[in-house]
């Protein structure tokens, strides 16, 4: 087998220093019933490179690639363009076959990156601290509810009904154990009056902007009215790309933020991995979870970086750990930053912009469609439309035409009675003329 | 794997240089690098966009006012910045890296290219279902994987790593406890257990009761019975044990678990010692998370991603998280939604958004699809074979506290053959920094003193392994014979000597500022 | 570009050295490395490709006998091995690669992206051309790019590099002769020129007479034109020239070269300095190669692979070589054969099979389709503009041979700052690799006593320049106030210290031999 | 510009520090005339790297990919398997941009792959001593003649009809004026009796075994022959995989080897670039083209390899020099050495034999097919077969069907009439048993 080193003399020779019989005399301490042999296993045998690379081939041909089609797909994850050098640099054997930072002596590699990953999201997010990544945007909101919960020593979280479905359940699902998760009602287009729900039960209302319909929510009054009441806002990003164009969440009060990343330097990957971004102020950094990287000096007086605060973390903390979390996004980390080093102040403030008209270029067109309307006054690169008919039909008709049109919030809120005809679209300068070309005439047939 | 003597912050004392000082800084191929915010400026950019025009109508009166404050550098500035920076790390690729339950094993190239084929980098987890066909039978193809070898009847495939699959599985028992209208509070966790295990049952909301270990590093089988009661949930074993330890009474321990109306939780993270082997299923395992990343190689630089699939057995296998992939006649479908849910399912809820670590899936079959049954058997064989040469051509030099052996995938070491050198685990790991190889896990697992756990894994030539050995060797040796200049103040030839992890934690520095700005934390 | 240092073979003498002593050798992050044949063992493999079976009756009874005598190595061995290697290797990506006349400029990960499109990577050069259109439009687009940057009417893209290149402008011209009924033996070149260019010219079956430089570094333009004559063949002129200067009285040469009867060949190597701004047709030449792996970045590591297609005048294109490619009704074709020749066509033959270095020319499209015409123009200032920086910055502590400037792309010095320090080229240059740098090119062009050539090509910041200016300043310093300890013997901190080539050359050991077998060369 | 790093600040003050008025002010020495604006270039401006990456996928998009159809072509490339390694490993910044080994202290990768190469060449060809790489097959070719044209002092080279016609022209084309070249009429599936051409002018003789149509030819004699007359044999090969399963050229006598080395570890790429392979024997080694690395000892008394025997190079020789050469295949000599270090004794031996049984066993079918016969009665992975119609004709027929049939005779010696029914054929590892099936079909029916 081609990845296994041995030969059969070194293992005879290896089991003649061990002293071992064979190797069956090294597996003693199993239980003799519970060794099986290979008929044990209905699976394949060894296979070489050729085989396996047309058997997988094949099978990823059966998948229509976001590339080969108009796309218009978002609701969380976002189609963007990644340079070749991001995908050129993570596959270095030195950052791909790596691991976690624990001798940082012969990893400074990876501590200086997420040093300069952490700087970034606090930067983007405008907050005074980040850690160094969560597994993705989900988690992270759940893990900064979580901790809203320490902080304040209260139970009680509110989240938004513009928040992305799959987020709550994911919130409610660890955050009911601790507590109790209170969901307000979906208002397409809409933001909900979630302040006056804010009570000194309250430790944490989470609003998510843009929301999953694309809205972009201003942060700044629930800020005020959580803080009146002792609680935190947690502000939810699941569009990175918008921050270059949308004032971030740190400007408007939020106290903790937590992020998709995966629109920077990250391709779709069918959901995962991403990466999480977690943000929040100094003053909380005792109860932040995942991994820190701090600044420090060698016994040379070099400067260089290490693991830091690690009295928070599972392996040293054990049940009063601040999260479980050990194993996070490394490489996704590594991904987003160097995307967004490229990027860098300018090519990122252009890449939004070229989102936005993009979007807005589309939203106009798609809306002067007989029967369309589109219902989000306000967008960053995706906004939603209403159809005189269910979405899910359109989109499963377009499809068959070879458009992938976006995604029907029945997709993501079936009991929404009125997010029936409901579509929500996306569009990122990747988009092409002729992709909206074809989206609007394909639309306007199958709707009429 | 995490290492306790990052809980126990080293503040080394300045060493002077005897090296020849450069003007430039930089030292032959090693050179030094700036952050990205010092090197870069205004104006510049790394990539092309064109500025298009826009209005502001739309977006809600929340224009960005200020800028943020991001560095502006050329794609030759930043690649040159991210190679040297590379350059500082060690890496699988580079050496042997024996960090006892990690499971460095080698990655191989062609998981990347698969990952990386359109039809699975570039689908989008929300496109219509039609269209991700080939995604989906990949998924399937996957579990079946994952439950034959397991010899368990389901697998929740969207737990993002081993510590989300373990609160995955905690919180399918949790369900399966009150669908049965009973509610049980406590989980036997034995002392032995990584950390993630304790954090995770406290995160699941229950309380965490420890089980001493035997003097031969097995869980005390006794001391756990003893405890089992009414309102015990669950109790979590990691097996192969973190001490390289296969249980010898695991089978007893789960009839008792189960006789006590609780489940048996078992943290696959050494799964790489017995896969092909044994079938965890067999040991009457009822929940256990698979770490992709260790056990079938998916790449996770710099500490992640990983992948955290949680086998299940019939018992458990109805409270399952969302989604559930099923197959009907018009091929696979996800079910993330309860109105559409499968009779009997009753999902406790879902881990995360959309369907799991796609990019890792697509790596570990591939890794699966290469080695075959055969070869998986083969992987563990070798990596309990070279686990077992490691401890029996260092015992008589290194102490193995539990003596003779054999071990499983992972040989360990307590720090008694130091005693009185002078030399602690911690000298002796850095010091193998200068001899050009990873250190194996320190100070982990905490029922040994010093811990000094060495996992090699299948991926090493003999070569390797007795090259490895004759530097342990000859370190202990000269340890013993008092010979300490190699350990003092190493590593000496890394491109840190140690970090003075003390000043790091008293006074946190976590991100860079520009230097009018005063460091937050002064 | 050649390093004349090579023709000089050095054998220092054996340093002791300073450095703790390690137990494996390695050092930190640095692995000493054995030859494949020394690691592999037989029986072992990094493929896995089934046994099948196969009989010799269509073998013509000439199967193999014995093993080839390759030695086994596993997957993870040879990445091992090799990632290793690379780690001994500085790099552009890694560092300023001032090599003169070798443009050592960024390479865009693009181009390798798109070099590996399976629609450029993975097409035949003998299928249909009807399935071929895209990668024939290709090469016919980068034709067109060619000759409107140098404002000439034709290209043959055949050439595998630069010499490649030369060779074909010569057997053009010497067809283009015959055609007339001439011969002409004689082609002058001057005493500056690469050694590519003589070499080339006695290969294309012309006698050789060269051209002595003026003291500005220019070729004496009456010297040349006095050689001027009947059996005159042609020139062979680099401008910008190897020592980095333009040669301002080209058109002047050119037209006495054509009223001689004879053409102007023109090596292109330096095209980056002028490439957008100056057309060499308008400057009278009648063929000129272009390094695409120089002037239009295509990666040539380890010294290759290049692509050096000829550009050529009107009186010169119909004696290009075969193939042609032209288009018609029915899209594009490439004319392999005599028979079906457009009017006019005389090629003088082919020089290699099949059609060129696709792979380069996917690479090099792909860096004037991001760069255009005016980025083209901005990259040659920005050359010309770095190297005159140098030059002005270190013109009072070292010896510009050619005073005040300005230069082109490069930035030449001679040795005669160095007189009475002790402290050679040589030495001054693997200084350099101690500070982090590739040294400058060294004795070329020959026309200079200890000639150092320095290119720091448009792909370097301000930043960057500055360093590197303050090491060589601070060198230079240090050399003139006879402080020579960072001369003598460096490099110290590079993988290798100085090695012994006079040693390599006198007793060539080129390749491994197994033990039992006498090295041949003994 | 993405590439330059320099700002207009930065540009200004470098120029105020050089005391040039502006940029025009460095190019004082170009005659003005010559000068030209933006507008003398009729080309496009800047643009990013999405526009780039799509307008060239569009183009690679209009061809057909070999791995894409039933795929058939040879005739001196081949397709073969890459493991992904090998790719992978290339693209290490350390070899890409990287240049000529000419500092060794920093270039000991690079010159440790070149020794372990020129080992793996001689192992192959079963010669002494090999180079470092020329340009490819054809151009080793050309520089072998010239190299026995040197060491005989003799003018005459007599090419083997079975030549590929390419490297017969690119050999008259060079050697043609140093001396004579003659070519052997072509004997499709015969090897033309070429000892008795040879006579005491004679340099070289040149053979090609596979040779074009396949047919493995017995180079004994020939060198018998030709050592006889103090000539010199010279072996080419452009299939190296068939040394796999074939006796080596330097165990048949061969004098010099010159190979394509293409089909190890390199792809199609359309014709190039290619790595050509040179071997002959110690003694000649001071004639030899192309660079050398050779082992020696650094001043601390460690092994290191160097560029060495320079002074037969252009640099040092110049019109002397044994050869032009400067830039040669590096990164292909990588590839290859790579893949071959990844093949092995038993890997190479396994490929070698697995392409020989496809081949065989698609002859047999093919042959089987009425009207078609084989007219190659010994081969390793490619064979010719006479059709009942021009080649050409049915070869397009066939690639209406999506087959690439493989190359016509014609194609390569359009002059050669009986060459004109004659297709050549090429299968290798990577020929499926549905591409053979789909071959046989189609051509049963093109031809009926
Ligand atoms: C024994 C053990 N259990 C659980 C974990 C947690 O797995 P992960 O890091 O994938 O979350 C680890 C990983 O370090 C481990 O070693
Ligand atoms: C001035 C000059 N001419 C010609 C050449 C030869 O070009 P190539 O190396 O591509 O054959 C070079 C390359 O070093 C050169 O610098």
């Amino acid at each position: 087998m081609r990845y296994l080193p041995l030969t059969n003399t070194d293992r005879s020779e290896m089991l003649a220093k061990i002293g071992a019989r064979d190797i069956d005399a090294l597996f003693r301490d199993v239980p003799k019933a519970a060794i099986v042999g290979r008929s044990a296993f209905d699976l394949t045998d060894t296979k070489g490179e050729l085989e396996v690379d047309r058997l997988l081939s094949r099978m990823a041909a059966k998948n229509v690639a976001a590339g080969a089609a108009p796309f218009f797909c978002g609701a969380g994850a976002y189609r963007h363009h990644v340079p070749a050098a991001v995908d050129h640099l993570i596959q270095r054997s030195e950052f791909l076959t790596s691991y976690t930072p624990y001798q940082p002596e012969i990893a400074q590699g990876t501590l200086q990156y997420l040093f300069e990953f952490q700087t970034q999201v606090a930067l983007l997010t405008g907050m005074e601290v980040a850690n160094a990544s969560l597994y993705d945007g989900s988690t992270a909101t759940a893990e900064a509810v979580l901790m809203a919960q320490r902080l304040t020593k209260r139970s009680k979280a509110i989240l938004s009904g513009g928040l992305h479905p799959h987020y709550a359940e994911t919130v409610e699902t660890v955050a009911n154990l601790s507590g109790e998760v209170v969901r307000t009602p979906v208002t397409p287009g809409n933001a909900e009056d979630i302040a006056a729900l804010i009570d000194d039960k309250t430790a944490c209302v989470v609003v998510q902007s843009p929301d999953v319909f694309g809205l972009i929510r201003d942060l700044r009054p629930i800020a005020e009215a959580a803080h009146a009441k002792g609680a935190l806002l947690i502000a939810v990003v699941t569009e990175i790309v918008s921050l270059g164009l949308i004032e971030p969440p740190g400007a408007m009060g939020a106290d903790i933020v937590a992020a998709e990343g995966q629109g920077i330097g990250n391709g779709l990957n069918f959901g995962g991995p991403y990466v999480g971004l977690f943000a929040t102020r100094e003053k909380f950094l005792r109860q932040m979870p995942g991994r820190l990287v701090g600044e420090t000096q060698d016994a040379g007086g070099k400067r260089g970086y290490v693991l830091t605060l690690s009295t928070r973390e599972q392996h040293i903390r054990r049940e009063k750990a601040t999260s479980n979390i050990c194993t996070n996004s490394g490489l996704c980390c590594l991904a987003f930053t160097i995307h967004l080093s490229l990027l860098g102040e300018e090519g990122f403030s252009r890449l939004a912009r070229a989102n936005h008209a993009r979007a807005s270029a589309l939203a106009d067109r798609l809306s002067k469609v007989k029967g369309v309307s589109l219902i989000t006054p306000s967008f960053f690169n995706e906004f939603t439309l209403k159809l005189p008919k269910a979405a899910k039909g359109i989109v499963d008709r377009l499809t068959t035409k070879g458009i992938i049109a976006g995604v029907p919030a029945s997709r993501l809120m079936p009991h929404e009675a009125d997010a029936a005809n409901l579509l929500i679209v996306a569009a990122t300068e990747t988009t092409t003329d002729e992709d909206c070309d074809a989206f609007v005439s394909a639309l306007a047939e199958a709707v009429s | 794997m995490t290492m306790n003597n990052q809980g126990r912050p080293t503040a080394p004392g300045t060493v002077e240089s005897n090296e020849l000082p450069t003007i430039s800084g930089d030292r032959g191929l090693d050179h030094e690098e700036a952050l990205i915010f010092e090197i870069g400026r205004s104006g510049m950019t790394g990539v092309d966009i064109p500025q298009v025009q826009m209005s502001d109508t739309k977006l809600g009166g929340l224009r960005r006012k200020g800028p943020v404050g991001l560095p502006g550098l050329s794609e030759p500035e930043v690649i040159r910045h991210y190679v040297r920076l590379s350059r500082m790390n060690y890496a699988i690729d580079a050496g042997l890296y024996p960090l006892g339950s990690c499971t460095m094993k080698h990655n191989p190239r062609l998981n990347e290219k698969m990952a990386r084929l359109p039809g699975f980098g570039d689908v989008h987890p929300l496109q219509p279902e039609a269209t991700v066909q080939g995604a989906l039978t990949l998924i399937s193809d996957l579990m079946r994987w994952l439950t034959t070898l397991t010899g368990m009847p389901a697998v929740a495939m969207s737990p993002k790593a081993g510590a989300h699959g373990e609160l995955c599985g905690l919180l399918t028992i949790r369900a399966a406890i009150a669908a049965r209208g009973e509610t049980r509070t406590r989980i036997l966790v034995p002392e032995s257990a990584h950390g993630t295990n304790p954090a995770t049952a406290a995160l699941a909301g229950f309380t965490v009761d420890e089980v001493p270990a035997t003097r031969d590093g097995h869980v005390d089988a006794d001391a756990l019975e003893a405890k089992l009661g009414p309102d015990v949930a669950a109790i979590m074993l990691t097996n192969p044990n973190t001490c390289g330890l296969f249980e010898p009474r695991i089978k007893e321990m789960a009839d008792a678990v189960h006789k006590a109306g609780a489940y048996f939780y078992c943290d696959g993270a050494n799964f790489n010692a017995i896969a092909g082997r044994v079938r965890p299923g067999d040991l009457g395992i009822d929940a256990m998370h698979i770490n992709l990343h260790k056990t079938f190689s998916t790449p996770h630089g710099g500490g992640g991603p990983g992948a955290g699939p949680v086998v299940l057995s019939a018992a458990l296998a109805p409270f399952a998280p969302l989604p559930l992939l099923v197959q009907d006649a018009n091929g696979f479908r996800m079910i993330e939604d309860r109105a559409e849910l499968p009779a009997g399912a009753q999902p406790f809820g879902r881990m995360c958004a959309f369907h799991g670590q796609m990019g890792m899936f697509v790596r570990a079959l591939t890794y699966m699809l290469s080695h075959g049954a055969d070869g998986i058997r083969q992987a563990s064989e070798d990596a309990v074979l070279s686990a077992n040469y490691i401890l029996a051509s260092l015992k008589d030099v290194m102490s193995a506290p539990f003596g003779e052996g054999p071990c499983m995938h992972e040989a360990l070491f307590d720090d008694s053959f130091l005693e009185g050198t002078g030399v602690t685990t911690l000298d002796f790991a850095k010091a193998l920094i200068d001899e050009g190889y990873h250190p194996m896990t320190m100070y982990f697992p905490l029922v040994v003193h010093g811990a000094m756990l060495i996992e090699p894994t299948e991926s090493e030539s003999k070569e390797s392994l007795d090259r490895f050995i004759h530097v342990l060797r000859t370190m202990a040796l000269e340890a013993k014979a008092g010979e300490r200049t190699r350990f003092d103040g190493a590593p000496r030839l890394a491109p840190r000597r140690r970090l003075d992890e003390t000043a790091a934690a008293r006074k946190p520095v976590l991100r860079w500022k520009p230097k009018d700005l005063p460091q937050a934390a002064e």
